[in-house]
């Protein structure tokens, strides 16, 4: 069966690309039809997935199929459509695909009642085709196309309900910050391709192994990561993340919680070859990976709208993968992928489900006491939650623990040391969340929530089971098989160490307590914190004013200059033509009133031309003869 | 097949419609516009079978018919289609019959309308074909005057009056060819002088070697009258007057394949007659051509009104197209005349699409819209299509041709192609914030009275967007065409493959 | 130099033509100035007879002196309304004036000074015997078609006076 | 000595000739007769011009060709004197009683116009230009009740008359340098001095006259907008054509280029390139059709000129090449303003508009043969254009060339402003203008002349080609 | 010694004051007038060239009856049109006529 279906595995992209072209030419009038085929079709990738997967992971590590057939080519110039696939395809296949279906059948009680269902069912499996093409590519080229698709499709999605203008706002900064990433992206490519001939990663790896001119390498390996610092929302290009949470909560879950924003990471991991081969970039990748975490927990703090919340939670947790994977521990970095998507697509569509409940009231402040309404969707948050913040047995404990054994075995004491604040960080955000939401004391908003309908609940179940689950591959139980398969040659394996366990436990359950301590039983009052760190909370509060500088340097770069730049065309370049135009006519109407009716001056011009000839035939001769 | 002189066919069909139409009686609209349809539908169907039929393992000029023209300027009628001008050939019928279909509902003085229209396509077309110097600049010039007619009595007056737009358009159009008329009559002269043998036909021309000073001149003409017409930075004035004013059919045949001409006729003429005065003229173009496209994104960004964006966007497309022929090597030159017929068949859909809004509504200021897509779905799938191949997304036939023009022009301008890359990022800006004012935000009641597109104002979309796709998922099919094409032609002038020459 | 009796005539003959053409331009009587272009048309032909030229000088009175200032003067009296004295004065427009008179000079000075360093390929013979026999010869001969097409020039002339002078009316 | 080959020359003298004496002798109700008549003998005429187009022959040793190039130009001035006519023949019925001495003034002025083109030498060739000359001055002045007629015609009496002055004065000196008024002869026979330079440039002055070229081109606009249309017509396509014959012959033959010190082509250069400049930049002010086609004519002189100013195959393939589809083109228009001034009275541009919605044909015509002038393809201007400028840039006059395509694109300008008149002005009367057979039928010729010489200017060329073996 | 030159000389001087003639004069009549005096200057040099430079050929005479006859043709002409004018206009003030200009 295995040997069947590798070959044509491009089956795996191309199922939901039917089911999109179909539901968007033909069955749109048809919302429960085009639902139907939307999930169908996902469920067939999903099984292709898993079938892959099965057969990658019986084969030796390290086995790599590769098929590829001629997209683009032309003498110097040759992009084709491939197949790559390796125990990392595997891994994100199967990611994906889980998510994405759990997702899409969540969506059927999210969206009930909504006019648009069709439309959303198509872009949903056109982004999932799009995110599986990325996934398998075997050649740049060929990820860079994926990867711009996958931008379009999250536009389209965060833009569902055109009607808001801030869903519309929100999709055009996903698209253009996103755009500049994909402009240093492009860059690299082309560099790639100018230097070394080929975009293909198996071609590329051979070709550099003995490139060493590092004043070439650095910017390509700089340019290259900024295509994932855009589409991964790391620091200086993280503003669409959160605002992105203007669309459906199930869009969130999928494309801004588990796979999308993973792709940058994905990409940083396909072509780690690239960035070891660089210890510069290793440490920029570090760097910001470490800023950003540390960043966008901060915030999270001080957020008030539970979407908003779990959006910085993302931000900071890829911005622990990007740091794994600058200090060269790229299985833990994955690993941490694979089990952060699990969990908090899980928080996403629970949020989702209290956001139903509530009907459509996301402020936590508003909400209190849904243990009592809702025991399902609160205790699998509450695991989600558990996980996230790294509480063994669950897979958020092992994933993290590897990265922050990577960040003391490389000799990143600094990184290490912001990695265990920011465990600490993220538990007592999480609950705070909980402690407020769903323990909350303000009884008002609880009445009417009630749970919602199994076709929610269900996923919900399934994504914690796999939450608590997922962990264990990589624990030494399994004698961490993830790592077996998935490895780089440049990474780093760390042996595993108790003290760390049991350190990163230790700071996890102090986060909770303190959020216990503040939230639920009030000792220290919310309140007074704020007034004390006045100051800090307001800067917390609005992201560090980075979108109000943006939006200032925008107006004044982008708007202003194109004001005067118009103003130039229109008075200048415009204006020397026209003025060419008023001379000639004026010229003309000049010379027209030589004509005054005058037969005497008609004659006087007339000898006046052939005394000047005359003159100048004479001077012409007479220079001739004498 | 072989003798049956199909590339005329192709070529006078539109211009006998046009003579039918001029001796239907005024007041009966249906014929005409059937007549017009048939016509354009019938160039279009020859044209796609000579596009299958085109044996691409063999290259070079087929379908070649010869009939002697004028004896002893050594012109004769020769038509002849290669890797270069087949694609283009093609992207003129498609506009051509997209159109007439876009200029369904137009009420007066439908008789002009479409004899003027098909006698434009016939114009346009004709540069695309002929392989006789002579003949392309007949075509060249004849097109200017059906132009201005169509503008000053359709034309619509928004910044400036339709009169002064089509008189500035015509004006500077034939400025430019006075210029291109001298470089080719010197061209044409000094090939006399040398070889003694009258002959306009382009691929005798290039078999002799000019001296390079001269070669510079008669480049320098070329870039200059070409330039204009490819709105060339210092030279690109009139074409955002020009769309606007113009009529839908106008703006949507000018935008789409007129411009082309000047690329087409750098390549063709530029670089393949003079390839020592392209090559140190190159670099001036390159750098005009990142002024074009950054110059441009840039005024996108301020503009209101919906045809003067996408004026300023295929003035700055072009500087893309300008910069992959200044590259001067197989890859750039390939992603130059992709990028022609990607941008034609965009602005060709854009301008029906806002054509069609624009006759419902009568008012193309972006700020008077919002939310149109609650009443217009299917125009704005439509705006989307072309906004989105427009901004270069992958999956539709302009990624190709920029992606292609960008590796080619990197090899050769390192700096000015990444100034050149950047123009993607204010692209996407500009075409999102437009889309975004006038098709998404909330429901305004004061354009429910609008009906979407039915019927034969589907046409363009249907036609237009599936070249778009089609070129975009499956490059292949035009690709080899066009590198089959371009290979012959740099071999024959002896560049250097991938590293261009600079 | 010998001064012979032939260029004393011419000299006479000269300043007598260049007098009376002044007087032509000069004089504020159209009438004055009338007679005094048949004098200089008599001086010309003076000219042509010391250039040993007979027929022409004859062909000369006949035609200019005679029919040419006949029809001159008919015309004026056709003309004449106002009092005779101020018909013939300069045109008003002094600036025009000034430039004529500096134009005509300069024509002349450029005019005689090529003519003048002209070393002209003179021919010393004595003329013909039979003058008036060679122009015929050369009007019925060579050039005949020259010799048709005046008289159809006449012809036209003659038809188009009367069509001017007689003026028939045209239909509105 | 075989007359034979002066029949073209006879046949139109009798022709004129008879239409004054028949014209005299029927009655009223024949005046019509008179027309059609003539009409008729002149299209006879042009049938044996063409037949007898390669016979040549040289009359009383060289005063009198017979060759290819005048008969090229007498079947030219056939063709236009017949266009002429016909599209006037409505415009005719304003001259009522002398409307048969119209017809014979015109065929005599034909006949001036043949003898000046094919005379080799000066004495025939001043008087063929007189009687050319005279018939169009009482032409001009033919409405008397008209003030601006008679007005345009005396002042044209007075210019004509000082630059034929000048001509002579011309002729003189060269008669003076070379002892002789045949051309042929006067080639080898001269030396450089300042007199011959003078006559030289005074034989310029006097041609330049006729075919208005820049410092004597001011009779120009207001003789044509004065005088009658049709006469007007026949001014600007025969006389012109003729005044070029001659001046070919003259330069070619007498003062062969290169050959001599004295370079005339650049003096005709420098007079060309005025032309061409000056007479396009006060045509865009104009606001009468009439007198806009008076400097567009000009223009078209300077384009003409630059031609004889390259003086190689190319160069005199152009002059005789333009002069040609020039004719179509011209009286093409003038047929047009003929049937605005019948119908509205007046020419100015307001008289034109809406006429595409009035009658769609005679828009269409005006617009063909006004773009054929300004050298837009697929019309003849196009070919004629091209051949005149690679003429030029052969010859090594670059820059000639350049200013002169410019400009033609710039005269495109005001030709257009006549077509935007046409096609969206508004006009109060919607009747359309009605023309009676003739003047359609001259219509439809100017009309095919332009567009076939445009299309297909392969015939024409070889047929210009012969005309001009002589001179290479 | 009376030369061609001399002849010359006196012609363009005749020519010249016939030239000054008619640029000054107001009247139409003294401007056909000076006309005339232009063309006889003409007819000075050709008769003085056939004399000095082809005595024993008469085609200098031969041209200067024919400038003789069409001067007479051109005078005739000339009168009759400004009696017509004359007849219309009242006036042969060549300053007035100035209806088509510009």
């Amino acid at each position: 069966m295995f040997e069947f279906i590798l070959p044509n595995a491009w089956l795996i992209p191309l199922v939901p690309v039917l089911a999109f072209a179909l539901i968007g030419l033909f069955l749109h009038r048809w919302p429960k039809i085009s639902a139907a085929l939307s999930i169908f079709s996902i469920a067939i990738a999903f099984i292709l997935a898993l079938v892959i997967a099965g057969g990658v992971f019986s084969a030796p590590a390290g086995t790599v199929y590769e098929f590829s057939t001629r997209w683009l080519d032309m003498p110097g110039l040759q992009v084709d459509m491939g197949l790559l696939i390796d125990a990392l395809t595997a891994v994100m296949l199967l990611v994906v695909t889980t998510v994405a279906l759990l997702v899409q059948i969540y969506s059927l009680g999210y969206m009930k009642g909504d006019p648009g269902i069709a439309s959303y069912y198509a872009y949903q499996s056109l982004f999932a085709a799009s995110m599986l093409g990325l996934v398998i590519a075997n050649n740049l080229g060929q990820m860079f196309v994926f990867w711009e698709l996958v931008g379009i499709c999250s536009y389209l999605l965060i833009g569902f309900w055109f009607g808001k203008y801030s869903a519309r706002n929100a999709a055009i900064k996903a698209f253009i910050t996103n755009r500049v990433g994909d402009f240093g992206f492009l860059l690299a490519i082309l560099f790639l391709q100018i230097m070394f001939g080929t975009l293909n990663f198996g071609e590329l790896s051979d070709s550099m192994a003995g490139f060493t001119n590092m004043t070439i390498l650095i910017p390509v390996a700089i340019l290259l990561f900024c295509g994932p610092i855009g589409k991964s929302a790391q620091f200086p290009l993280h503003v669409w993340l959160p605002d992105a949470m203007e669309g459906p909560t199930p869009v969130s879950a999928l494309i801004h919680a588990a796979t999308m924003v993973a792709a940058g990471v994905y990409l940083v991991a396909r072509a780690f070859f690239i960035f070891s081969a660089v210890p510069q970039a290793m440490t920029v990748i570090a760097v910001i990976g470490g800023f950003t975490a540390l960043f966008a927990a901060t915030i999270a703090l001080t957020q008030n709208d539970i979407k908003r919340i779990l959006a910085y939670s993302t931000l900071s947790q890829l911005g622990y993968m990007m740091m794994a994977m600058g200090i060269g521990a790229m299985t833990a970095g994955m690993f941490h992928l694979m089990t952060h998507a699990f969990f908090k697509s899980l928080l996403f569509l629970g949020a989702g489900s209290v956001i139903v409940a509530m009907h459509e009231e996301q402020d936590i402040w508003k909400m209190g006491g849904l243990y009592k309404k809702m025991p399902i969707t609160t205790w699998t948050f509450i695991i989600g939650a558990l996980a996230l913040s790294g509480i063994p047995p669950l897979s958020g404990f092992w994933s993290k623990d590897e990265i922050l054994l990577g960040a003391l075995a490389s000799g990143h004491i600094g990184l290490y040391i912001i990695g265990a604040f920011v465990a600490f960080l993220t538990a007592l955000y999480m609950f705070r969340l909980i402690f407020v939401a769903f323990f909350g004391s303000n009884k008002a908003g609880a009445e009417k929530a009630q749970e919602n309908s199994a076709v929610m609940t269900v996923p919900l179940i399934i994504l914690a089971a796999i939450s608590v689950v997922a962990g264990l591959v990589n624990s030494p139980l399994m004698h961490n098989a993830f790592g077996h398969y998935i490895n780089s040659p440049a990474g780093i394996e760390p042996h595993p160490s108790l003290i760390i366990m049991i350190s990163s436990t230790v700071i996890a359950l102090a986060g909770i307590a303190m959020a216990w301590l503040i939230y639920q039983k009030q000792v220290i009052s919310a309140e007074d914190l704020k007034y004390r760190f006045e100051g800090i909370y307001k800067v917390l509060y609005h992201k560090y004013y980075i979108d109000e500088i943006y939006a200032w340097l925008g107006a004044r770069l982008v708007d202003g200059m194109a004001k005067v730049l118009y103003w130039f065309d229109i008075y200048v370049v415009n204006g020397f033509i026209n003025a060419i135009a008023y001379v000639t006519a004026i010229t003309g109407e000049v010379l027209k009133f030589t004509e005054d009716g005058q037969v005497q001056t008609y004659a006087l011009y007339m000898f006046a031309g052939i005394v000047l000839l005359l003159v100048s035939a004479l001077y012409a001769v007479y220079t001739v003869l004498i | 097949m072989n003798n049956f002189p199909i590339l005329s066919l192709i070529l006078l069909a539109p211009l006998i419609g046009a003579i039918i139409i001029m001796c239907l009686p005024k007041d009966n609209g249906k014929a005409i516009k059937y007549i017009a349809a048939i016509s354009t539908f019938l160039s279009l169907l020859l044209s796609l079978v000579v596009f299958i039929g085109y044996d691409r393992s063999l290259g070079g000029m087929q379908f070649v018919e010869k009939i002697p023209w004028i004896a002893d300027l050594g012109v004769n009628y020769a038509l002849g289609v290669d890797g270069i001008s087949l694609p283009l050939m093609l992207l003129t019928n498609l506009i051509g019959f997209s159109a007439v279909y876009a200029s369904w509902n137009n009420k007066e003085r439908i008789k002009e309308f479409f004899a003027l229209l098909l006698i434009l396509i016939t114009g346009v077309m004709g540069t695309f074909v002929t392989t006789d110097l002579f003949i392309f600049f007949l075509f060249y010039e004849v097109v200017v005057i059906p132009i201005y007619l169509m503008v000053i009595m359709w034309g619509s007056t928004k910044r400036v009056t339709k009169e002064y737009a089509g008189m500035k358009l015509t004006i500077y159009l034939l400025i430019g060819s006075a210029f291109l008329m001298v470089g080719l009559i010197s061209l044409f002269i000094k090939a006399k002088g040398i070889t003694g043998v009258p002959s306009m036909d382009m691929a005798f021309l290039a078999t002799i070697d000019f001296p390079v000073s001269f070669q510079v001149m008669v480049f320098a003409f070329m870039a200059f009258a070409f330039g204009t017409l490819l709105s060339m930075f210092p030279f690109h004035a009139w074409s955002p007057d020009g769309y606007a004013g113009a009529p839908t059919a106008v703006s949507m045949i000018h935008a789409g394949v007129l411009k082309k001409i000047g690329g087409y006729g750098l390549i063709r003429i530029g670089l393949f007659i003079l390839p020592a005065g392209a090559q140190i003229i190159a670099p001036i173009i390159a750098v005009l051509a990142i002024g074009n496209v950054v110059y441009a994104a840039y005024i996108c960004i301020s503009q209101k009104d919906l045809k003067y964006i996408v004026g300023y966007s295929s003035v700055s497309h072009m500087g893309y197209v300008l910069i992959g022929i200044a590259a001067l090597n197989l890859i750039s030159i390939n992603g130059a005349i992709i990028m022609m017929f990607a941008h034609g068949v965009m602005a060709a859909l854009f301008f029906a699409m806002i054509g069609n809004l624009y006759e419902k509504s009568h008012t193309r200021n972006v700020d008077d819209f919002g939310g149109l897509a609650h009443q217009m779905p299917r125009l704005s799938v439509g705006f989307m299509l072309a906004g989105l191949a427009s901004l270069g997304l992958p999956g539709m036939v302009n990624f190709i041709g920029e992606f292609t023009i960008f590796v080619g022009a990197f090899s050769t301008y390192k700096v000015l192609t990444i100034i050149g890359v950047s123009g993607i990022i204010f692209t996407a800006l500009y075409i999102l914030r437009a889309l975004g004012n006038v098709l998404f935000g909330p429901r305004r009641e004061e354009w429910d009275h609008l009906q979407d597109l039915k019927g034969p104002e589907m046409v363009p979309l249907i036609v237009l967007g599936a070249a778009i796709l089609i070129g975009g998922i499956f490059p292949f099919t035009l690709m080899d065409l066009i590198s089959s094409g371009v290979g012959d032609l740099i071999a024959q002038v002896g560049l250097v493959q991938i590293g261009g020459i600079l | 130099m010998t001064v012979s009796l032939n260029d004393l005539v011419f000299v006479a003959m000269a300043l007598v033509i260049v007098v009376a053409a002044t007087g032509v331009v000069m004089l504020k009587n159209i009438v004055h100035s009338a007679l005094s272009l048949i004098l200089a048309f008599v001086g010309v032909a003076g000219i042509y007879f010391q250039l040993s030229a007979g027929f022409i000088g004859l062909v000369q009175i006949m035609v200019y002196a005679g029919a040419i200032s006949v029809l001159i003067i008919f015309a004026i009296m056709l003309v004449m309304d106002k009092s005779v004295e101020k018909t013939n004065l300069f045109s008003p427009n002094i600036i025009r004036l000034l430039a004529g008179m500096g134009l005509t000079f300069l024509l002349f000075v450029t005019l005689g000074v090529s003519i003048w360093f002209t070393k002209f390929p003179v021919v010393p013979a004595e003329g013909p015997v039979d003058a008036v026999g060679m122009l015929a010869n050369l009007f019925m001969g060579d050039y005949v078609i020259a010799f048709e097409t005046a008289a159809i020039l006449l012809l036209v002339a003659v038809i188009g006076a009367i069509i001017l002078a007689k003026g028939a009316e045209d239909k509105q | 000595m075989d007359f034979s080959l002066l029949t073209t020359e006879i046949l139109v003298a009798l022709i004129g000739l008879l239409v004054l004496v028949v014209g005299l002798v029927l009655p009223d109700r024949g005046k019509q007769l008179v027309g059609k008549l003539s009409l008729l003998a002149l299209a006879i005429v042009l049938v044996y011009a063409l037949i007898a187009f390669p016979r040549e022959a040289s009359y009383f040793n060289g005063i009198y060709q017979v060759d290819v190039f005048g008969n090229y130009f007498k079947i030219l001035f056939l063709i236009a004197g017949i266009l002429v006519m016909l599209s006037a023949s409505k415009y005719i019925k304003r001259f009522a009683a002398k409307s048969s001495e119209f017809y014979g003034l015109m065929i005599l002025a034909t006949l001036g116009m043949m003898v000046l083109s094919a005379s080799g030498d000066f004495i025939t060739m001043y008087i063929g230009l007189e009687l050319m000359t005279i018939s169009f001055y009482i032409l001009t002045a033919y409405l008397q009740s008209d003030k601006r007629s008679s007005e345009a015609g005396l002042k044209y009496l007075i210019l004509g008359a000082i630059s034929s002055a000048v001509l002579l004065f011309g002729m003189s000196l060269v008669y003076a340098m070379t002892g002789t008024t045949i051309i042929s002869e006067i080639a080898g026979a001269w030396t450089m001095q300042p007199a011959m330079a003078a006559g030289l440039v005074m034989i310029i002055a006097g041609f330049a006259f006729k075919i208005s070229v820049i410092p004597f081109h001011m009779w120009a606009p207001d003789i044509y907008q004065g005088a009658p249309i049709p006469v007007t017509t026949y001014l600007a396509v025969g006389s012109k054509a003729a005044a070029f014959a001659a001046l070919v012959r003259v330069f070619m033959l007498a003062f062969p280029p290169g050959s001599i010190s004295f370079n005339w082509n650049i003096i005709l250069a420098v007079l060309a390139v005025l032309t061409m400049v000056i007479g396009n930049l006060i045509a865009l002010t104009q606001k009468n059709v009439k007198r806009l086609l008076a400097y567009s004519s000009i223009a078209q002189a300077g384009y003409i000129l630059v031609g004889l100013v390259a003086a190689n195959t190319y160069g005199l393939k152009g002059v005789l090449f333009y002069a040609m589809l020039y004719v179509f083109s011209n009286t093409g228009a003038f047929a047009v303003a003929t049937a605005v001034e019948v119908d509205a009275g007046s020419t100015d541009i307001d008289a034109f508009n809406g006429l595409a919605k009035r009658s769609p044909m005679l828009a269409a015509i005006m617009t063909v043969c006004m773009l054929s002038l300004a050298g837009i393809p697929p019309m003849a201007g196009f070919v004629g254009k091209f051949y005149l400028f690679s003429g030029a840039i052969q010859a090594g006059y670059l820059w000639v060339a350049i200013i002169g395509l410019v400009m033609s694109m710039v005269s495109v300008y005001y030709y257009l402003g006549v077509a935007k008149a046409m096609y969206i002005g508004v006009s109060i009367d919607e009747n359309p203008i009605k023309l009676d057979v003739p003047a359609q039928m001259a219509l439809w010729a100017c009309l095919a002349g332009t567009l076939l010489i445009g299309i297909y200017p392969g015939p024409l060329s070889n047929f210009v080609q012969t005309a001009i073996s002589m001179f290479l | 010694m009376i030369g061609l030159t001399h002849y010359l000389l006196l012609g363009t001087v005749v020519f010249c004051i016939g030239l000054f003639g008619v640029l000054s004069k107001r009247n139409a009549i003294a401007v056909l007038m000076s006309v005339e005096l232009m063309l006889n200057a003409v007819n000075i040099n050709f008769v003085a060239i056939n004399k000095f430079i082809t005595p024993n050929d008469v085609t200098g005479q031969l041209f200067s009856i024919f400038v003789i006859v069409v001067a007479a043709a051109e005078v005739a002409v000339g009168l009759a049109l400004i009696i017509s004018i004359y007849r219309h206009r009242k006036s042969v003030d060549l300053n007035d006529f100035n209806l088509l200009k510009w």
